[in-house]
């Protein structure tokens, strides 16, 4: 099994359904030629020609409302929205188009198109090369979205999204695109939407914490676990990975075993997805809640400059979070 | 650019331009001829009925049908229509049932699109008329992409996008023809200038002197065409196709048409337009100029259209019946489908709250 | 003081703020000789003048780019969205631009523009007449969301917004447009942002609980109130007004007094407001809960034609949220 | 619609449209070499600095100087701009200051705009050099917006917006062009066609022979310049300026220009371009056609131009020294500055939190 970080899990994923199903076509600003400015789609233009990894004109409506046309037709388009950030252009297409054709044809209109789009910050970014618009699109009835944290998952995920028959925003999360490395299966396989994954195990009985992360925050959350527990804490994270529908199963299994939640996410905290996983939670296991469920999050601004690692959550705020959870 | 308007016959139905006439078989001619008489009567029927408090809302076509019904002519069956709100014509030149029809203007059960969407817009897979949305101009892009795709797996389909002339205004107008010109895509962009967008006249959505002009920022062709004579609207639409499947891309065709009527039934002209205006227009009606062009070839006598007249008045009744006899609401349970193509965890736990609920209190009564 | 409904109370509010400040313009789509789709701007073009009551080119992002524009050069524009399903095309001028200006200039360049818009179902009108959209707005730093439920709050909330210094998400429930009336009191006067109104205090001291809305809801919930207290509830119904920033302290006392809340909005439940509310409440008030904070919402599909009185909340629902929350 | 590219002077300077040439005082014509050549220094040692790692990023204008700085000089002061990425010459033009300059690069505590954007995104209200955003072409309408409002306010100040080809393939420059178009606003749009949009190659974003001639969409003039010739910059730009301020509306205008460069410090050019292309544009370059003409003029000599050369360089050094100097940092509280004109609660909360966490765990390393 060959060692992978995301970007090349996600360029084998896009190949290997290349390959496999030749409606598959990714288009996109700088995806063919060059590759990808993340370097992506690289190589896929050599072994597919312009006619399947498609250069376009600086037009992310664009790019998506062809999609949704080449979807229609019965192509599998897979589109790259270059940063997250620049993808409100076409916001109207996915919004009003993309998310409610199958529903508003009775059926008879689905369109599967797939967009990828890297997300997060820590890469000294600012306000238009950092941000995390998960909560955008998963109040958006229609779509799916989902964020792997590493490049096992971004492989399985991503097949399993293009072979899918719904609309999904695939956020990558660009901050741990070269760092998150793992022996990623050769070949086919998929992994299935809407499961969680423990990846720690919460197991002493006491000061345990669970702790909901997606994409590049699992990583920090797990270095909160690594930190926290020479301080006696016990944290189980939980790899959401499917953010809409989330896995509300495995998270009340936790929550039912901790007692304690700490969600964990980059985006501004108001009227984030960690609103909703907190919302739900209370809603459906307040009794088996010890304290309230506290976010650790973005803050309420445009995402910084210099004070990007101010404004991130790192190891420290959540274990201040995880402290309060069980000093409550 | 060709800025002259490109016209087959005059007012008086009169062939000014032999060399552009397509060459049509009596059946055909009279379907065509038919297929306006059916939107009139349609159109005039339904907003009846809204005025009636029977319908909800209603769009009609007045003085515009022969743009899409002609347009649709010229193309194959096989060819995608992406209409806005203003083409039902189209669907219904291509053998929609009027049944069906009614029952998507109810939302009733029988509503193919199960009461999802506002009276007129409707969605029909088998006849590759794409369901339509509210939001102007949103349908380009995907004639765009669809024209590609079919370019891409080489077949010989073209796709047809038609929109107001307020919908060149929008930013998705822009970037889908971008797109057609950029990847050759065999796409036809019909805008029916019909000379308003609800209240807004055509001389506020550009200055430009024509709306086929913006063609040159795309470079693809842009047509000009008088959108009331339905053989002109062949005409260009045929070469368009053509065009298309040669591999040549894509055309903007802009349709000069009026409307004739409010913009919906919630809308009331009177307020900012001069009635001599829709008046000044009768002279240029399509059905009218068709009808005496039908007449002098000798195609349609007045016995003739006088039986389609009945026919048609019989149809819609029994359509409407047909419809006003079906439930008059989808399923619950449809509410919560195709919003994905399986029914994830969240919905079908709202679905049973909706179903708990009324099983509790009883049906919604509004 | 003058009988009026939300329509006539907004152009009462334009007309006093055009007289007040040569700066205020409004443009939009069929606001000037139409005097808008839904008349809010009547007469403004006959008394201002068609370059203060503009009718604009079909173009939502043309609207608001321009908006900012003025805006930056120091007049106060007044851009009407016709309804709040159309403004997805605006929305990369209104996140990327209009939300970050003043933060990304060092506050040298605030844009204060007010966008009006008419949100809402119960018309009618499907999926794209009938929206809700303010949890797309909320979860944007940098902008405010106002909802008023009845004239007298949009007309001083208006006036508020449109001398304030900040952009404004200003949404029009039209649903009540002409059904809610008040008498509204005549010339300028201004209502904060920020605070919300108790328009029905609990008083029984028993079965009490605090239903949060704003908008169309407040009348619904009001409604609730009514039924609810033949069968013995007290619901004490908070009209939030301003929904960001929104007034935690009114919140949070009154869910001090009560113990028990039911939000109620009609967008679709997944990261709507209500999650925000909940997730705030239980995290600052948990002890104070007796039961789980229940959310009343409009489903997680688009919105309905014909179904669209069994996705939206009404008082049944409500008031089987409130059983849920006093019988827990 | 002009097709033939306005020049005033030919790769080796000469003037071959004596017509066009502007009229410049010596000491201008000195101070427009001199910011071309500030620029290229500036850029040169901020590129060198971002491989040393002391910057986080950058961006350069090498070869493209000479359209903006042209098209600042031709402005008066109190004309707004709205700049891409690609336009600080505009600002130092105007004055702003290399220090600060530099302070905004590190986005340290003397960065005027506190550490919030990327490297190049300044914003100088006191220059009318509105602030710059990384999306594409956003700033057009607002260009459009202030040149609408200043018409509305009769005052004569026009406004001229700046992007490159790239920018005019997004949604939001058709709704800016035909709003300018139908409001007659005095906006200049200055499209800088450099050849590349990263790796996507001109022939890639339009079909149409020219972007010049996408004005015809909107019924304004469009405008065809060689953007590596500054007085025909200068002259297209006056004119463009003139017809604004004489309310005759907004004109659209092409600079062909090149960009020799990288895209940015993040792009590698090697991988999608034959590095011939750039080698052949040098035979372009403003800054050489630019003091051949200026010399054969007798305003500029080998030894003036060494004197600003050498000027420059002590000047890059004191700001960097100077940037360098500084808090590297802005205060933590001014994270939450500006969201809003007040501080609402809940971000006084967030600050407060962040305060104290830093308090309990010392500042943040990375
Ligand atoms: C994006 C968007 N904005 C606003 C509206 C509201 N609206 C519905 S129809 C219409 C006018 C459309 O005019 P035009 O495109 O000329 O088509 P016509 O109605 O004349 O056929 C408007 C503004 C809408 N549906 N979509
Ligand atoms: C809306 C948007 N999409 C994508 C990007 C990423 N991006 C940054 S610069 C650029 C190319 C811009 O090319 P052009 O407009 O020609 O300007 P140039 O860089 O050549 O000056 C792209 C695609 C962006 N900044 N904004
Ligand atoms: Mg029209
Ligand atoms: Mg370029």
């Amino acid at each position: 099994m060959p060692d992978m970080n995301i970007i090349q899990a996600v360029n084998d994923a896009l190949r290997l359904e290349m390959r496999r199903d030749p409606r598959v076509v990714v288009l996109g600003e700088d995806v063919g030629r060059f590759g990808g400015v993340f370097r992506a789609t690289s190589g896929l233009q050599e072994e597919f020609g312009a006619d399947r990894c498609v250069d376009t004109p600086l037009a992310e409506s664009g790019i998506i409302g062809t999609a949704i046309g080449m979807a229609l037709y019965g192509l599998r388009p897979v589109p790259e929205i270059q940063f997250a950030d620049f993808i409100y252009p076409a916001y109207d297409q996915i919004v009003s188009e993309l998310a409610k054709l199958r529903y508003r044809s009775g059926g008879e209109y689905p369109a599967p198109v797939v967009i990828r789009t890297p997300v997060g910050g820590g890469i000294r970014g600012g306000h238009y090369h950092s941000q995390s618009p998960e909560a955008l699109f998963i109040h958006v009835p229609g779509l799916k979205v989902v964020c792997p944290s590493n490049p096992i998952d971004a492989k399985g995920l991503l097949a399993s999204c293009i072979r899918g028959e719904d609309p999904v925003i695939f956020m990558e999360p660009k901050r741990v695109y070269r760092a998150a490395r793992g022996n990623v299966p050769e070949g086919e396989y998929t992994i299935p939407l809407g499961e969680a994954k423990v990846v720690r195990q919460a197991k002493t009985g006491i000061r345990q914490v669970t702790v909901l992360a997606w994409g590049a925050m699992v990583h920090t959350a797990l270095e909160a676990a690594e930190k926290g527990a020479e301080q006696g804490y016990d944290l189980e994270v939980i790899d959401l990975r499917t953010l809409l529908p989330f896995d509300v199963d495995a998270i009340l299994a936790s929550v039912r075993k901790t007692g304690r939640v700490v969600v964990v996410h980059e985006a501004p905290r108001t009227c984030g997805f960690g609103a909703e996983l907190a919302a739900t939670i209370q809603e459906k296991a307040i009794l088996s809640l010890e304290a309230p469920i506290l976010r650790v999050t973005g803050f309420d601004t445009p995402f910084p400059y210099t004070l990007e690692h101010e404004y991130l959550p790192d190891a420290h705020r959540i274990l201040d979070a995880v402290e309060r959870v069980v000093g409550f | 650019m060709r800025l002259e308007v490109i016209k087959v016959i005059d007012d008086d139905g009169r062939v000014i331009h032999p060399e552009r006439e397509p060459a049509i078989a009596g059946d055909d001619l009279r379907k065509l001829f038919r297929t306006i008489l059916l939107v009139r009567l349609v159109d005039e029927r339904m907003l009846r009925l809204q005025r009636q408090g029977r319908l909800g809302f209603y769009l009609s076509s007045l003085g515009e049908e022969a743009t899409h019904i002609g347009a649709t002519h010229a193309l194959r069956p096989s060819d995608w229509l992406y209409p806005a709100y203003r083409e039902v014509g189209a669907a219904l030149y291509r053998g929609y049932p009027l049944r069906t029809f009614m029952c998507q203007l109810f939302g009733n059960a029988e509503d193919p699109i199960k009461g999802r969407q506002m009276p007129v817009h409707h969605s029909i897979r088998r006849l590759n008329f794409v369901s339509i949305s509210s939001p102007v101009a949103t349908q380009i892009p995907h004639a765009v992409g669809t024209a590609w795709a079919a370019k891409l797996q080489k077949k010989d389909d073209v796709a047809a996008a038609f929109f107001g002339e307020g919908g060149t205004s929008t930013p998705i107008f822009h970037t889908s023809l971008n797109f057609a010109g950029v990847f050759k895509a065999p796409a036809i962009l019909i805008c029916r200038n019909n000379g308003w967008a609800i209240s807004v006249p055509r001389s506020v959505q550009t200055v430009a002197a024509t709306f086929a002009q913006k063609a040159i920022a795309y470079g693809i062709p842009g047509v000009l065409v008088d959108g009331n004579d339905i053989l002109a609207m062949i005409h260009v639409t045929a070469e368009a196709a053509a065009r298309g499947r040669r591999g040549e891309g894509a055309t903007l065709i802009e349709a000069r048409t009026y409307r004739r009527g409010a913009h919906s039934s919630s809308d009331d002209p009177s307020v900012y337009r001069d009635p001599a205006e829709p008046k000044e227009w009768e002279r240029h009606d399509p059905l009218e100029r068709f009808r005496k062009y039908l007449t002098a070839k000798g195609e349609l006598s007045a016995e003739v259209e006088a039986r389609m007249h009945q026919e048609i008045l019989e149809e819609i009744t029994d359509a409407l019946q047909y419809a006003e006899r079906q439930a008059p609401k989808p399923p619950l349970h449809s509410m919560f489908e195709d919003v994905y193509v399986d029914i994830p965890w969240h919905l079908r736990e709202q679905s049973a709250a909706l179903a708990a609920e009324i099983a509790k209190h009883g049906p919604k009564t509004s």
